[in-house]
């Protein structure tokens, strides 16, 4: 079905969030509008349930990969869980509203309902592999802005094809399609 | 607005508010903590062992981080875990040596199926309604406790029957522990295709009560007898790899490969020769191929022959010429085959499904045996040989300590209303699996409680008061001790590959749980917490025996075995084959009995394995309803193989409705004209016509087995599904869902002048 | 034919332009409804998935572009035959000639929309069109697709401007006798004709060029159509005939239409004394002859794959001959030939009924004919286990009756608003050659007047 | 590729691998019937003979990934085409669902999704994080496991080497248990797959429509013991 095409892309994890309202799982839009809104390329900004601030974690002297676990060793980042956060927040600005969400979630034994900042629809088929991008050294900042300056992270970015494929063909990496759709 | 709501708005065309849902994480499910700690998108390979038939292959478990939907504490949510993605063969272990048949393959969709049982169910409706309602484990331990400390109250333990599908191993011995602590009745194992009679046989002729491990790879000669051993008979992967080794592992040698059986099998198919001959009468061929043997000297007589009558005088009833009618094969056929076996050492015969399932099976496989002993093939390379078994496997739990057959079982209850109170099941279908001449139904509606730990309500878990679902296998603790399929002993052990999906609980802890609130001897013979202590005694034990070179010390021993997937020996030793213990007067060949009148009911019933739904318990897994048949292409659904000549003669053409009748029953379905089966034979899939057993098996095709006589076979009596006589009509057109288009390479279409 | 004065030429072809009947708008209202029932359907399987349609595994084409090669076939019919004529300046055309070219501009628009209607996933067909984009991906010009793409466009274009060419002077004498807001569109329609003599001239040559330049976009249009299958390495379909064959039935089906169009014109206008026996006459012989190089090609076609005895081609040969697909082929022969050759050949059933019934069988054998040629050699690839049938299911049938009606309803439409009859060209007729100036002149007064 | 007809015994381990491995979603009886059930790798089946001197015939097709593939110039898209690494790539996102490259295909391994593939929750689960989960209207088929290609090439270069012979497993070779199929480089001269091609049982599946398949079929042999040892 055209107006089918999975509702929150996870191109990436490849487990698409369960549509709660379904006891079936389709790469199908679930109306109409949003099928519109894909085919248009419109897509709605993330409501983040906590203002994370990069800049400041940044500030503070940690590193992406010090959250983002993994990103230069396979194809994700990690997301971290909210006992991550918590390691550090248990004594660190304890007093700040936005830490008091994160213990809030804690101690209702929830994690933090980060939402999909980046990421392609699935209906785009793109197998994006963060490792080889690092080993490349492609700096963090070319693809996702400078996390410096965000607080909460935006799409500064665009990811389109058009982006992708003039990185590569500077870098004399391969544009074959299968490089990244299959 | 509330979320239920929301969604019928956005699911009702798209309210601007559905479209924030997107990024919005008020309108999604919450998200529990993560329990355990892993990287996105980077496999973890985690060892299990494959449970969807007797086999006992190694898995390795490709686990993945993914996001599941799950119930925590009455709530929906959202949690980050590890998922199994994909089964491989393990390449370490000695059974499979990292390789997979279909059905191991498709053992993923036991652990997703949406039907499975997620949390403990109590019966409301009537039995049989399948009508349950949801309860806490608490409750059903409470039920399950209830019930049996009452028989230990009026002394009535003796009532408390275990009725289970064959076990292995360590869970087997838990099992019986159970039992025979709790002073019940022994348990009852069944399965449709169970290999007493291969069992009994080789007992009695080489002191081993277990199927032949076959040294196909190295066999130059292979004679097989209605065995299906590249599909499902026995431990296919293995002697599939072996196949392989056989055709073309050496190079310049070429084993030849006969395959004796009235409807091409899946393995047949493979065969050089199909020799298609009499229903029950292939230990007959054997014992010809053996006269001419002995008639021509081609090896010296043998005494492994001495449990057939006329061994000794070169069985002069077996003569080619007497047996030609009898066997439908030409005697020159006979002489020749013998002549090549003879000549092609090593050779060897094997023997199985449909050829033991006759009335006089033990005869036949007992002619097997004494013709391998004849060919010199026992316990040579490229002959048969026997699984060595570590001592505290067998040990502890022999088939011994198991009780009679579930028609024993049946009868008893039928005869003395209350001679059982209470029944644990344990995955085992007998309603759906023995015919109704057995009255298992019946049997089990007198049975005032029933509990059982099946994942699935099928035929016999919906008669259940009680369901306390097991894990998913991936889910759970397993050990398994595989009598065939390798020259080594094989402890296989996998601590769980996955976390659970569900609100469920592994049978054994549930059966710890229960001693230790029974307490007493039975507490004292169960002192485990977890199914995972009882395993690491056990493996400490095997350790003290067996795995001293394996590891310096229990502890080591018994990670390694978690990491590699079990325990195996180094060296490949097969068991040394004993005399065997000879049971009284020699054999005779009584010919198998068939019910029905060959004038009313002109032809055989074969039932067979379906390669993808074994003997139906895999019939809920959508892979293995789609994959279609390798030898009719059917999908979803089954069907009647009937020869082209035959269906020719009376009007049947391909996917015609036909009607299937015996004394015992009729069933309806499509037939498959074929050339590949003899004129007086149909053949049927077992597996489908389930009445139950989850939305995609349920009310599909039909079930031969409910059509089938209760005819035993008398050694061990255990059923003789291949002694039914039918008759088959059409009636009109019928639904069969093929994949492939064509039955031969040049089909009429092209050959019209 | 009998002499008629301008005026009676003018009031004659004017007639219809006048008013609507009732009848008129009620037959317009059902084919409106089978139309939009159509679009209905397109909706429907958008929506759903092209698996609502019949279509499977192995025959991935079955109605929809069986649809497409019948239209862009029946496209032949105006603009080929009548640019044919033109060049043989045969002057019995000069009535024929627009109601053919009609045909072809609607044909070839409701053919060309098959392609689009048979994708997959159609809201994405702007991906046949060459455009920069900042992926730097280009339509892939090896595929015979793409050709169709260029050849249809090219193809409606011209037989576009060679239908609207000769309208201009009957826009003209429209706009002229009309009043109120009529005038007013018609004036704009007319852009500025005013029949002076160097319009005239380069009418004429405008006719001339285009004529020619027609006639080798319109074999070619066909020629590639029929690559669609013969590039394929399909039995039956990788055939180096199939170009001159499927030109040929392009024309011969072509030319049923006209005659049927021209019937009912006929017969509904009361063009009686314009659309006389002696057009069917003529363009009933057309038909014998396509008639018989229909059997010709065939038969070759036919015998050489017999002859030639492929397996792989055997099978699909023998599916058609005599296997489940005979009956629609046997009925294809007799809608083509069977039928058509008697009422054709003898002169006294070359009546205008005559050749009626002949084209009805001919543009139904035709239809079947493109079936045939697409569905059994999909349906019997080389390898057995791994051939299957086909049958269409409601959408497809809905949207294939609904491209009928929108032919007929276009049809209907555009005979209300301009003269279905070429009014200007007809005059001429009527007088010879040296008198055109004076035709000329009084033509001038009138647009002047 | 090489498959060794003479080892295949049909078991069809390969069939299930495949939908394992590829999330290939299984379309219910309804749409079977009408012909839309998708299977990457099919082994086809043939009987020969009449009763009682029957033979059957199994033969593993999937996508032969052809040298010269008659499905890649007919796609407007470009959405299949020939990979630098000689791969038939089916490009979903970019197809826009002709069914061209199906009709010319003459092995019919191409499948369309007819419709969005669905999977009852939590069957979903098992999805394959690595493959694409196809949508509506876009032709699919066998890609050789290109995710274990690219994964294989992927932990290659971290490491800094070759890929090894053999170490790249399409999901039907792995599992095969009669090991009949072997999967390696064809540019490599020394890989067994090219050792294997060079046996004189080797064969092409339809090779005389010189669509140059990059799968060699090695046809079944006759019963030799003792006989010179064949290439094989």
């Amino acid at each position: 079905m055209l107006f089918k095409s999975s509702p929150r892309a996870e191109a990436q994890s490849g487990s698409p969030s369960p549509a709660p309202d379904s006891d079936v799982f389709t790469p199908a839009h679930r109306t109409v509008l949003q099928a519109v809104r894909e085919y248009f390329g419109i897509r709605s900004t993330p409501v983040q349930p906590i203002a994370f601030t990069h800049k400041v974690h940044l500030a503070n002297g940690l590193q992406c990969t010090d959250c983002h676990v993994g990103v230069d060793r396979g194809p994700d980042a990690r997301i971290p869980s909210v006992n991550f956060c918590m390691t550090c927040h248990q004594v660190i600005a304890t007093d700040k509203p936005e830490i008091k969400k994160l213990a809030a979630y804690r101690a209702r034994g929830e994690d933090v309902p980060w939402q999909r900042v980046y990421g392609f629809e699935p209906s785009a088929h793109v197998k994006f592999n963060h490792a080889p991008h690092i080993r490349a050294g492609v700096n963090c900042k070319v693809c996702h802005g400078d996390m410096t300056t965000q607080t909460v992270a935006e799409r500064k970015v665009d990811h389109t094809m058009g982006f992708c494929i003039g990185c590569h063909r500077q870098q004399n990496a391969s544009v074959d399609c299968v490089t990244c759709h299959y | 607005m509330e979320r239920r709501d929301f969604l019928k708005i956005s699911a009702a065309g798209g309210a601007a508010a559905a479209l924030e849902g997107c990024g919005n994480p008020d309108h999604q499910l919450i998200r529990f903590i993560p329990e355990e700690d892993l990287l996105p998108g980077i496999a973890a390979w985690k060892p299990s062992i494959c449970t969807q038939c007797p086999a006992g292959c190694g898995l390795l478990v490709r686990v993945m981080q993914g996001e599941a939907e799950v119930v925590r504490n009455g709530q929906l949510g959202i949690i980050k875990m590890g998922l199994a993605k994909k089964l491989e063969g393990n390449p370490n272990h000695p059974i499979n040596q990292g390789r997979l048949c279909p059905r191991g393959q498709a053992g993923l969709q036991v652990t997703y199926h949406p039907d499975r049982v997620r949390t403990p169910l109590a019966r409301t409706g009537p039995r049989g309604s399948g009508q349950f309602q949801e309860i806490t484990w608490d409750d059903a331990l409470k039920q399950l406790v209830s019930h049996l400390s009452a028989l230990q109250a009026s002394r009535e333990e003796g009532r408390l029957a275990f009725l289970t599908t064959p076990l292995r191993g360590y869970r087997k011995s838990l099992v019986s522990g159970f039992a025979a602590a709790f002073k019940g009745a022994p348990p009852v194992e069944f399965a449709f295709f169970d290999d007493s009679v291969i069992r009994t046989a080789n007992s009695s002729s080489f002191g081993h009560a277990s199927p032949p491990t076959v040294d196909l790879g190295q066999s130059n000669y292979v004679i097989s007898l209605g065995a299906d051993f590249l599909g499902t008979w026995n431990s296919p992967v293995a002697q599939s790899i072996a196949y392989g080794m056989m055709r073309k592992g050496r190079p310049g040698q070429r084993g030849k490969f006969i395959q004796v059986e009235p409807r091409i099998s899946q393995t047949g198919a493979s065969a050089d020769e199909w020799i298609p001959c009499k229903p029950g009468t292939e230990g007959v061929f054997a014992l010809s191929l053996a006269h001419v043997i002995l008639r021509d000297k081609l090896r010296p007589g043998s005494a492994a022959g001495a449990s057939i009558e006329g061994w000794s005088q070169g069985l002069p009833d077996y003569a080619p010429e007497k047996v030609e009618t009898q066997t439908g094969v030409p005697a020159a056929t006979i002489t020749r085959i013998a002549h090549e076996a003879a000549a092609n050492a090593p050779a060897v015969a094997l023997i199985g499904d449909g050829a033991t399932a006759h009335t006089n099976g033990l005869f036949n496989a007992l002619a097997v045996n004494a013709l391998n002993a004849l060919l010199g093939s026992v316990g040579k390379p490229g002959g048969i040989s026997f699984t060595p078994a570590g001592a505290s496997q067998t040990g502890k739990a022999a088939s011994s300590d198991f009780g009679a057959s579930v028609r024993a079982l049946a009868e008893k209850v039928l005869s003395s209303p209350d001679a059982v109170k209470a029944l644990l099941l344990y995955n085992a279908n007998p309603v759906f699996a023995t015919p109704p001449g057995w009255r298992v139904r019946e049997a089990l509606d007198k049975v005032p409680f029933i509990a059982s730990f099946g994942s699935f309500v099928d035929e016999t878990s919906a008669l259940a008061d009680l369901i306390l679902p097991d894990h998913s296998p991936l889910e759970s603790w397993l050990d398994d001790a595989p009598p065939s399929g390798s020259a080594r002993t094989v402890a296989s052990l996998a601590p769980p590959a996955m976390m659970p999906l569900h609100n469920t609980r592994a049978m054994p802890d549930v059966l710890l749980d229960v001693a230790r609130q029974l307490g007493g001897d039975l507490a004292k013979a169960l002192p485990w917490k977890t199914y995972d202590e009882a395993l690491q005694a056990a493996f400490t034990t095997l350790y003290r025996e067996q795995g001293n070179k394996a590891a310096k010390d229990a502890d080591e021993f018994w990670s390694k075995a978690q990491e590699q997937g079990g325990w195996w020996s180094a060296e490949e030793k097969p068991a040394g084959v004993g005399a065997g213990k000879a049971s009284g007067a020699p054999m005779r060949n009584t010919g198998p009995q068939f019910e029905g009148a060959a004038g009313e009911f002109p032809f055989h019933l074969l039932p067979f394995a379906a390669q993808m739904w074994y003997d139906g318990s895999l019939a809920h897994l959508p892979w293995m309803q789609e994959a279609p048949d390798p030898l009719s292409s059917v999908m979803w659904g089954s069907w009647v193989e009937i020869n082209t000549q035959t269906a020719g003669e009376r009007g049947i053409q391909q996917g015609d409705l036909v009607e299937v009748a015996s004394q015992h029953g009729t069933l309806r379905a499509p037939a498959f004209v074929t050339p590949g089966i003899a004129p007086d034979v149909v053949a049927m899939p077992i597996g489908q016509g389930h009445a139950n057993f989850t939305r995609y098996a349920k009310d599909r095709g039909a079930n031969p087995i409910l059509i089938l006589a209760p005819m035993t076979i008398a050694e061990t009596g255990s059923l003789a599904w291949s002694a039914t006589r039918v008759k088959i009509s059409r009636v009109g057109k019928g639904k069969m869902v093929l994949f492939g288009g064509s039955l031969t390479e040049a089909p009429p279409e092209s050959r019209h002048r | 034919m009998s002499a008629k004065t301008p005026e009676q030429i003018n009031e004659d072809l004017l007639r219809p332009l006048a008013g609507v009947s009732a009848r008129y708008l009620i037959v317009l209202a059902c084919f409106l409804a089978v139309v939009i029932a159509g679009f209905t359907a397109f909706g429907w399987q958008v929506y759903h998935g092209i698996g609502v349609a019949g279509i499977r595994r192995p025959v991935f084409w079955g109605f929809y572009i069986t649809n497409f090669v019948f239209w862009i076939g029946l496209s032949h019919a105006g603009t080929l035959i009548s640019a044919i004529l033109r060049l043989a300046n045969a002057t019995w055309r000069r009535p024929v000639t627009r109601c053919a070219e009609v045909i072809t501009v609607f044909a070839l628009s409701i053919g060309a929309m098959f392609p689009i209607i048979h994708l997959g996933r159609p809201w994405l067909f702007f991906w046949l069109v060459p455009y920069p984009s900042e992926r730097g991906i280009w339509p892939n010009i090896h595929s015979p697709l793409l050709w169709d793409f260029f050849a249809i466009s090219t193809y409606l274009l011209g037989s576009g401007t060679f239908l609207l060419l000769p309208i201009l002077p009957d826009l003209a004498l429209v706009r002229d006798r009309a009043t109120g807001l009529r005038k007013k569109i018609y004036t704009v329609l007319a852009i500025g004709w005013r029949g002076t003599p160097r319009q005239w001239h380069r009418l004429e040559k405008a006719m001339q060029i285009m004529a020619i330049a027609v006639i080798p976009v319109a074999v070619s249009v066909h020629s590639i159509v029929s690559w669609d299958f013969a590039m394929a390495p399909v039995p039956m379909w990788h055939s180096t005939i199939f170009a001159p064959y499927f030109v040929a039935g392009a024309i011969f089906s072509g030319i049923a239409a006209l005659i049927i169009a021209m019937a009912l014109l006929r017969k509904f206008l009361h063009l009686e004394e314009y659309l006389l026996p002696v057009h069917f006459e003529n363009l009933g012989k057309l038909l014998l002859v396509m008639s018989l190089l229909w059997v010709y090609f065939v038969f070759a076609e036919r015998l050489t794959t017999w002859y030639g005895n492929e397996p792989s081609e055997m099978a699909v040969f023998w599916l058609t001959q005599r296997g489940s697909y005979s009956p629609l082929f046997w009925t294809m022969v007799t809608c083509n030939f069977l039928i058509p050759f008697p009422l054709l050949a003898i002169k006294k059933l070359r009546t205008i009924t005559g050749c009626v019934i002949a084209s009805i069988g001919v543009v139904i054998g035709m239809w079947l004919e493109r079936f045939l040629i697409i569905v059994p050699a999909l349906s019997h690839k080389y390898l057995p286990y791994s051939w299957g049938t086909y049958r269409p299911t409601w959408v497809e049938i809905t949207i294939t009756a609904a491209t009928f009606a929108a032919m007929a309803m276009l049809y209907m439409l555009f005979s209300k608003f301009i003269p279905i009859i070429s009014v200007w060209e007809l005059k001429w007729g009527q007088h010879e050659e040296p008198e055109r100036d004076s035709v000329l002149l009084r033509k001038d007064e009138e647009a002047t007047a | 590729m090489v498959i060794d007809l003479d080892r295949c015994t049909g078991c069809e381990a390969c069939v299930v691998a495949c939908h394992a491995e590829n999330n290939i979603s299984t379309v219910g009886e309804d749409q079977a019937a009408r012909g839309r059930a998708k299977h990457w790798i099919r082994v086809e089946r043939y009987y020969e003979g009449e009763f009682p001197d029957v033979k059957v015939k199994f033969m593993p097709v999937l996508c032969q990934q052809c040298d010269a593939a008659p499905c890649e110039p007919v796609c407007p898209t470009y959405a299949t085409h020939h990979t630098a690494e000689g791969l038939n790539s089916q490009i979903y996102n970019r197809c826009i669902g002709t069914r061209y490259c199906a009709n010319a295909c003459p092995y019919n391994v191409r499948f369309f999704n007819f419709y969005n593939p669905v999977w009852d929750k939590p069957l979903h689960l098992q999805l394959n994080p690595d493959v694409s989960v196809r949508t509506v209207g876009v032709m699919e088929k066998c890609t050789f496991c290109v995710q274990r290609i690219k994964a294989g090439e992927i932990q290659a270069e971290a490491e800094k080497r070759e890929v090894k012979d053999g170490e790249i497993q399409p999901a039907c070779v792995q599992s095969c248990p009669t090991r009949a199929m072997v999967f390696g480089d064809l540019n490599d001269p020394q890989s067994e797959v090219s050792r294997m091609a060079r046996s004189n049982r080797a064969t092409k599946l339809l090779g005389e429509l010189g669509t140059l398949p990059k799968v060699t079929y090695l046809q079944r042999d006759s019963w030799h013991v003792g006989e010179d040892a064949r290439t094989d």
